[in-house]
């Protein structure tokens, strides 16, 4: 047979796909303002983040509440080695990550045995723990007040607004150039969890998931790998940190609360659970869509003037992102990336079983 | 609650020492040649709160042979597997397989020295395909770890392609070879059998365990279950341990014959020979003309 | 030694009011086994209810009012939403209830504005004396109530047809509903019972000694987690144990919060989680929570 | 591409039609301010009376023919208390906007800083940490809270009786807000003899009972308060229910107008004093009288608190800038700022004299003490007018 | 979906059959639907159901009259839990629905109706796989079995359950995850028996029991339907089903191939072959999910050892 087969059409389209998104990503930081580039680089961290925490909730089953934590490790870390210890920039983010996942590790006689609502409730304690620590940890933290962030440094190039630097006429500041490092950083961490979830490690995870016993039976070190899946997904919560630092510039305690490990896990669920497409979607849409609202709330309908004792812009869009975390469940079970996958190839593949089903006698 | 049996994973499960565990992830005996080694079960006692599941059982399972394993409900076949498979921890008593004692190992552990199993109640991911959940089976053959895997070195990729052959290779034995692509969740319960089966398989096992293979099944595709355990023991030549109720099966394909009732051993030897015991036939088979044989003894339990 | 027992007795009396929050996690969990993350916006608007209506209706029927009122809203979310989710996981159901949360909470709070709303109990600020200790009589008041609701619920859990069946549903709907439960309504009166305990505890919560309700008042709920785990999430019982455990642990390390300097000051509020923390090292399943029988 | 030449448009500046050069957030018409507030979350309340006083004195401003031949455009921004909805917010705003006249939230602020500076903005942040200071674009208004602080005990042993060798307690928060204070606190009790007793706590602990008892057996004498209104109604309860009767020193924003009708009410009126260097809204003077009028013309019926006069000089301050910068026909950034960085007495009815010609001390040491009073307009009366204490006067603020 | 019993989309057609045409019916056994004194009973007409896509019911049509019993056999796949299923109003939960086609009892309809009504009218299903409460004690669920009835009745149910299955008594407060396979498929036999049914659906209640337990289930189910409960029996044990029922249906990938007096089908060939497995000697058979055409038939393949 030699016309093309599905998924070698499929894999062509998707490559292409690939090819055009890499394309306008890099297109972007020369057309569009500041805004829209921090906000897509805070997406960009948030999907690394939701990355690690589909690996654990989503893949493993883990629920977890704490991953705002790692995050706040890996951004202090990141400004502790480099300022105090004086590192080089990309080897402090380097260890950065490995701190996170070293504290993440910590955890693991907790992590490699508690489950569910247990676990999830469990990890709420890293949030309070930790936000006590960065608030009383001076020396180390800067207290309530953080730290400034050192910016980035690799091959010369300086990641902040000086010096200044001029691309094809458009003025490269810190968030331009920080683009590129987040779009780099994403794809890495992409495709690195999409590796993990398709070959011997992610099976492994969803069997813990799906049976634990069975998988203890199979040859899976379920304790282990448990604790495993909770290192690295702590990694992914550091580097997430790493670069929200860069953002921010300056890292401060409150930002990493338990608010942003709701968010963390409404990502997931938005987006779909256990897939790394699942993870990036929902990211993108739950850290847009509030700076979106904010951005627009003059232009919302039903939205009255701040003060004038009707809904606010800011509660309105507070009002959009619960029925939308309500929404997207009630309507698109398996999420966004789900609602992508319903569309495109599991219907295929059903068909196909229901085509060859019939005839068993002439498989071969 | 001294003798008390723990389940793995509970905190309260801190096995003391565990002795001579295999060196990790060596696949072992499983090239042609060597055969598998004696499973010598010895005196094994389980208690649960306040029941004795298993009361110093012993058996012996013979190199390559097919062992039936058989007993009214609650006689404590499963849980006999679940200490065979490091699931449950014996209170006492020992297991011997090879030149291991299983009865202090993990369940990995207890994988890695080649013991697969199936399970009585289908254990599967439901939304994986059959491929990946055969994929599972290979876990303890294969290396990649997160850093392999993530990074998609060449030995994981090189490592994927050759178990993968292999995993169609089983899954076409098995035949559920044309169901690879589909979740599993979506298979009928008797294809899920099979994916059981083969899954095991894949583990390339040296000792099979079979919790009620057939359960589920009408007789025809009892039948062919049948001829599929045969032809499994034919070509690999190892040994399988067998949990069935359906007498016809285990009387047509097992070599030997344990009977468990209460969690005692009742019986033991050829399948004819058992078939005749008369505790046997008061105990388990019964008289389908006549269904009052008396309830459960006293004196089973209470440790 | 006075000072301690000040302490212990003050921080029973805050663990009366978690373990009443608290009480109101388990009964949902129990029932649906969803970790309910709605239960902050129902204790507001039980709040809410009382404290606008008791100038309007005196304060007995507020809260009377209040009470119906959650329920009716805890009902509401249940019937139009959780309803009608139909997702495989609790966790995402769980996430669900956080949507629903900030739906609530938003709308609660716009409404309170920047009002510190009183809710004109009868218990004022009086305090009871006994021999140098002092404790509020709101909080002994709110220690007997949560004390008598926990016992009641243990047992209609364990005894009435409505427990049972809400056991049962909980594990299996599908299995339950061909035992004759009707589905929908156990989950609605569970959820209507969770909304009931919620604006009683709001009514306990912003009592003396707080000022009343204002638009921080859900965050009160959050102390109410570790609480409910600490006991056992599917335990009545817990949810008192744990309740007294966190209010008594973060009671104590606030009040030796000088002599504990070297922890870092505000350890109160950390401390709970540490607990919280050291337990279900040594209990995975909480204190008096039921292990979850695993074999194959 | 578009960005290309905007790029550069926004950079440089521009010599305008009428020979005032502008930077960004000024046109021809327009002069664009930004309100990065909050209206959502904990300091609502705050952010809704000071948006609403500066829209007023905008909307006044512009009805009067506005500034420089332009008319203010105030940008609401409501971040909910959110550090990244804030940083989001600035990063929109800041390329359009000549002045942030309002910016709540230290958190926020302190995360921006670098950047505020890095961009010239004049910015007015509702946060009165000493580590806000240190930076030429942010002006701090009037006292910080340290200062507050310290003219509290200074109050507390001139006209409360403590003396040297007593116990004070001071009950404050996690963060800038509670631990700025602590400085000013320990500075005093430094200087004075006294001791502090610290009870720290968060904003959303309810319940003061524990910090109570470790106070009343440590035996204070008196209690300094720099936590919300919330906790300052359950520590002033709790402790005259418990026997403990001693004065209470509270910062500015400790105390809220709406606690009097709480059960918590009696006791804050018998012995709750605040400290701040806003004049309250009840003052007796035209300026406020006129301000409260025009507020409440406008917003009928809305709570009158200390955001009213501090959001209306916020923007005041702004408003003076541009017209100073206007005269010398430099609307740029740095103009601004130089305009106003020239002011040495900016004062007048609504708050302590302020000097904003330096920027690493605070533009005010004086404050008043104010009492809580059920019948004054914003529910307290000035108990003791603004004054500069002695120790105030020689304290080395720490900066940044 | 339950990981144990989740046959899916695309069963029937596997394990379908592979000679006999559907619809096709061995001569001497009468068709469907002539009988007329069932209107009391259990009567199902034209019944069509789907998942989604899946047509798994296609026209069947039966009935059991009241008191009587009645087998259905039929490979897996074939649509038997999907029959019990219509019936007992739980199709809902598997995002199935009746798509034409009626469901009666005793005269009135059930289709359409919720399953906890369904239980109120007195029709009971025991469900596939067993599905005790696992977290409730074996008393507990004995009791969630009574919810729809009168304490006084329960109470006397529970007392025959218990003398049906002694084990259970002495397991009461033991949590029904931890019983065996066997008890725990007795506990759910005995449930259902406690609120009493006037029409008992048994979904393979035999797996996985010991023979003597198999027939001591056969005795219960004679028993109670000697105290006038009908029965409508689906089970792979055909040799039992066959000896119970006094009318059986076979089930091939969702329409009812053949049906008649349970003697008459336990006497065909087909039925000895495909459900009795005896018969024809087919060992050697692959082992596809059914018997093709004999020539088509591939030999079976060996297993080569796996060399690391
Ligand atoms: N984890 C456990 N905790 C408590 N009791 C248990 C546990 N596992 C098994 N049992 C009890 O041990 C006894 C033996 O159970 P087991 O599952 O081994 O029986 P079995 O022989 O496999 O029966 P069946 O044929 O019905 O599957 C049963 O009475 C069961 O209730
Ligand atoms: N929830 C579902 N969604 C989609 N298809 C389903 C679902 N449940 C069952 N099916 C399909 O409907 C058909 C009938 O299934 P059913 O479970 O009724 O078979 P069965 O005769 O009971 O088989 P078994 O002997 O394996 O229990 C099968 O093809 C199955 O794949
Ligand atoms: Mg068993
Ligand atoms: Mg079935």
């Amino acid at each position: 047979m030699s016309e093309p087969t599905p998924t070698a059409v499929a894999r062509t389209l998707r490559a292409a796909l690939c090819v055009a998104v890499l394309a306008a990503a890099v297109a972007v930081p020369f057309y569009l303002e500041g805004f829209w580039l921090q906000a897509g680089l805070f997406a960009m961290s948030a999907a690394i983040g939701a990355i690690g925490i589909n690996l654990l909730t989503g893949a493993t089953g883990q629920l977890s509440l704490g991953h705002a934590f790692f995050l706040a490790v890996g951004a202090y870390s990141y400004v502790f080695l480099s300022s105090d210890l004086g590192l080089p920039t990309p080897l402090a983010a380097v260890a950065a990550v490995i701190v996170a996942g070293v504290s993440g590790g910590l955890f693991s006689p907790i992590a490699g045995r508690l489950k569910g609502a247990y676990l999830g409730i469990a990890t709420l304690a890293l949030i309070f723990v930790g936000q006590h620590i960065l608030f009383n940890a001076e020396p180390v933290t800067g207290g309530f007040n953080g730290r400034p962030v050192p910016p980035m440094e690799l091959f010369g190039l300086v990641f902040a607004d000086t010096p200044e630097l001029v691309v094809l006429n458009v003025p490269f500041g810190s968030l331009e150039r920080l683009w590129f490092l987040g779009i780099a950083l994403l794809a890495g961490a992409a495709a690195f969890a999409r590796g993990v979830l398709r070959g011997r490690p992610g099976l492994a995870m969803n069997t813990i998931r799906d049976h634990e016993i069975a998988a203890g039976v199979m040859g899976v070190p379920v304790a282990r790998y448990r604790a495993g899946v909770f290192v690295l997904s702590s990694m992914y919560g550091g580097l997430a940190g790493v670069l929200v630092a860069l953002v921010f510039q300056q890292v401060v305690p409150d930002y990493f609360g338990m608010l942003l490990s709701l968010d963390y896990l409404a990502m997931i669920t938005i987006g779909g659970l256990g897939s790394v497409a699942g993870a990036v979607v929902g990211a993108a849409f739950v850290s847009l869509l509030p700076q979106l609202l904010t951005r627009y709330s003059d232009a919302l309908p039903l939205v009255a003037e701040p003060g004038s004792g009707g809904v606010s812009p800011a509660e309105a869009a507070r009002i959009l992102y619960g029925a939308a975390v309500v929404a997207v469940v009630l309507f698109l079970p398996g999420g966004l990336a789900g609602l992508a996958m319903r569309l495109g190839r599991v219907r295929s593949k059903e068909l196909r079983w229901a085509k060859s089903a019939p005839a068993p006698a002439s498989r071969r | 609650m001294d003798g008390m049996t723990l389940r793995r994973g509970e905190p309260h499960a801190h096995p003391l020492r565990r002795p001579r565990a295999p060196k990790r992830n060596q696949p072992v005996g499983s090239a042609s040649g060597d055969g598998p080694p004696e499973l010598v079960v010895s005196e094994v006692t389980v208690r649960f709160a306040g029941l004795t599941a298993l009361d110093a059982v012993s058996f012996t399972v013979a190199p390559g042979s097919v062992h039936a394993l058989i007993g009214p409900n609650g006689a404590g076949k499963s849980t006999c597997f679940n200490v065979l498979s490091g699931v449950y921890r014996a209170a006492s008593g020992s297991v011997r397989f090879g030149g291991a004692e299983l009865t202090s190992l993990r369940p990995h552990r207890v994988a890695a020295l080649g013991v697969a199993r199936t399970f009585q109640n289908i254990a599967l991911s439901p939304h994986l395909t059959v491929r990946d959940n055969l994929m599972l089976g290979r876990h303890r053959l294969t290396r990649a770890g997160f850093v392999s895997a993530g990074l998609r070195l060449p030995s994981a990729r090189r490592e994927a392609v050759r178990h993968g052959a292999r995993v169609a290779e089983i899954a076409e034995f098995a035949g559920v070879g044309d169901a690879l692509t589909i979740a599993v969740g979506l298979l009928p319960y008797g294809v899920q059998k099979r994916v059981e089966l083969a899954r095991a398989l894949c583990m390339e096992p040296r000792l099979l365990l079979l919790d009620e293979p057939v359960a589920g099944m009408n007789g025809g595709e009892r039948r062919e279950m049948a001829g599929l355990i045969g032809s499994v023991r034919e070509s690999l030549g190892i040994s399988i341990l067998l949990v069935e109720h359906d007498m016809g099966m285990v009387m047509r394909i097992a070599d030997a014959v344990t009977v468990l009732d209460f969690g005692r051993r009742i019986a033991d030897g050829p399948p004819e020979e058992v078939q005749r015991d008369p505790e046997v036939i008061r105990a388990y088979l019964g008289d389908y003309g006549e269904g009052d044989s008396g309830g459960p003894s006293a004196g089973r339990e209470q440790a | 030694m006075a000072v301690f027992l000040e302490l212990l007795v003050n921080g029973i009396s805050v663990g009366a009011v978690y373990a009443l929050i608290a009480l109101g996690f388990v009964v949902i969990f129990k029932a649906t086994e969803v970790v309910n993350f709605t239960h902050a916006s129902l204790l507001l608007a039980g709040g809410y209810a009382i404290a606008w209506l008791h100038p309007l209706i005196g304060f007995w029927a507020a809260v009377a009012a209040g009470i119906a009122a959650a329920a009716l809203v805890g009902a509401l979310v249940e019937f139009l939403i959780l309803r009608r989710a139909h997702v495989g996981s609790r966790g995402v159901l769980a996430i669900v209830t956080i949507g629903v949360d900030i739906l609530l909470t938003t709308e609660l709070t716009r409404r309170i504005g920047t009002e510190v709303l009183a809710l004109g109990d009868p218990w004022g600020d009086r305090v009871l004396r006994i021999g140098p200790v002092t404790v509020a009589e709101t909080r002994v008041v709110a220690l007997a109530v949560a004390a008598a609701l926990i016992v009641a619920f243990l047992l209609a859990f364990k005894f009435t047809g409505w427990g049972v069946a809400m056991r049962a549903t909980a594990e299996d709907a599908e299995t339950a509903a061909l035992m004759g439960v009707r589905l929908g309504r156990v989950s609605l009166s569970a959820w209507a019972v969770a909304g009931a305990l919620a604006a009683v505890a709001a009514m306990f919560l912003c009592v003396f000694p707080t000022p009343g309700l204002d638009r921080g008042t859900a965050a009160a709920a959050m102390k109410a987690f570790p609480a409910a785990i600490l006991g056992g999430l599917d335990s009545t019982t817990g949810a008192l144990a744990g309740g007294l455990i966190v209010g008594v642990t973060e009671t104590l390390m606030s009040g030796y919060q000088s002599e504990l300097a070297f922890l870092g000051r505000g350890i109160g509020d950390a401390a709970p989680f540490l607990v919280m923390i050291v337990i279900l090292l040594l209990r995975p399943s909480g204190l008096f929570g039921t292990k979850e029988p695993a074999r194959v | 591409s578009g960005k290309a030449t905007g790029g550069d448009a926004g950079a440089g500046a521009a010599a305008g039609g009428d020979g005032v050069t502008t930077g960004p957030g000024v046109t021809a018409t327009t002069i664009t301010v930004s309100a990065l507030t909050d209206l959502t979350g904990p300091y609502a309340s705050f952010g809704k009376s000071q948006t609403q006083a500066q829209q007023l004195y905008f909307d006044q401003v512009n009805a009067g023919g506005g500034v420089c031949g332009r008319t203010y455009e105030l940008v609401v921004r409501d971040h909910g208390y959110d550090t990244q909805k804030a940083v989001a917010a600035y990063t929109e705003v800041a390329p359009k906007s000549a002045a942030i006249v309002q910016f709540i939230g230290s958190p926020m602020i302190t995360a921006l800083k670098q950047r505020i500076d890095g961009d010239k903005l004049l910015t007015i942040p509702m946060a009165w940490a000493t580590t806000l200071l240190g930076s030429r674009a942010i002006q701090v208004t009037g006292t910080t809270y340290d200062v507050d602080m310290i003219n509290a005990v200074e109050f507390l042993t001139k006209e409360k009786g403590i003396r040297s060798g007593d116990k004070i307690g001071h009950l404050y928060f996690e963060g800038d807000y509670g631990e700025s204070s602590l400085d000013g606190s320990k500075y005093a009790a430094g200087k004075l003899g006294l001791r502090i007793v610290e009870q720290k706590i968060k904003a959303t602990d309810q319940d003061m009972s524990a910090q109570v008892a470790a106070f009343k057996a440590a035996g204070v004498k008196a209690v300094l308060v720099s936590v919300g209104p919330r906790q300052t109604a359950s520590l002033v309860g709790v402790s005259l229910a418990k026997g403990m009767d001693v004065p209470f020193v509270g910062s500015n924003s400790a105390y809220a107008p709406q606690l009097l009708a709480t059960p918590a009410g009696p006791a804050l009126l018998k012995d709750f004093y605040y400290v701040s260097a806003g004049t309250p809204v009840s003052a007796q003077n035209p300026g406020m009288q006129r301000l409260v009028a025009d507020y409440q013309a406008k917003y009928p019926g809305q709570t009158l608190d200390s955001g009213i006069p501090t959001g209306w000089s916020a923007a005041m301050i702004v408003d003076e800038a541009m017209k100073k910068a206007c005269a010398a026909k430099d609307l740029t950034r740095e103009g601004v700022l130089n305009a106003h960085r020239s002011q040495s007495s900016f004062g007048g009815d609504l708050g302590t004299p302020m000097d904003f010609t330096f920027f690493d001390k605070p533009a005010s040491r004086s404050s008043y003490v104010l009492k809580p009073d059920k019948a004054a307009l914003g529910g307290a009366v000035v108990f003791r007018e603004a004054a500069v204490s002695e120790l105030a006067k020689d304290y080395p603020v720490p900066v940044g | 979906m339950s990981g144990e019993a989740g046959p899916g989309i695309g069963g029937p057609e596997t394990v379908g059959p592979g000679t006999a045409a559907p619809g096709t019916v061995d001569p001497g056994i009468a068709a469907p639907g002539t009988v007329d004194q069932r209107s009391e009973g259990l009567d199902i007409r034209g019944l069509e159901v789907r998942y989604g896509p899946v047509r798994a019911l296609r026209g069947v049509h039966l009935a059991v009259p009241r008191g009587a019993v009645a087998a259905v056999l039929g490979a897996n796949g074939a649509g038997k839990t999907t029959l019990l299923r219509a019936v007992s109003g739980t199709l809902r939960f598997h995002r199935g629905a009746i798509t034409s086609g009626t469901v009666a009892f005793g005269g009135s309809r059930l289709d359409g109706v919720p399953a906890a009504a369904v239980v109120r009218r007195g029709v009971v299903q025991v469900p596939e796989g067993r599905r005790v409460f696992a977290r409730m004690t074996v008393a507990e669920n004995l009791r969630a079995g009574a919810l729809s009835v009168p304490g006084r009745r329960a109470a006397a149910a529970r007392e025959r359950v218990l003398e049906l299955f002694p084990v259970l008594a002495e397991r009461a407060h033991q949590r029904a995850g931890l019983l065996s396979g066997g008890e725990q498929q007795m506990l759910a036999i005995g449930r259902a028996l406690m609120a009493g049914p006037s029409l008992l659906l048994l979904d393979e209640p035999t797996l996985g029991l010991a023979p003597l337990m198999a027939a001591r289930i056969a005795d219960t189910v004679r028993q109670i339907n000697a105290q006038g409960t009908s029965v409508l029996l689906v089970e792979q044990n055909a040799a039992m089903a066959l000896a119970l029922a006094e009318r059986a249906y076979v089930l091939e990938v969702g329409e009812v191939t053949l049906s008649g007096p349970a003697a008459d089908l336990a006497a065909s060939d087909e039925v000895r072959r495909r459900y009795l497995g005896v018969g024809v000697p087919e060992t050697d058979r692959p082992v596809g999910t059914d018997p093709g055409p004999a020539h088509e038939r591939p030999e079976r393949t060996r297993l080569a050892r796996w060399t690391a």
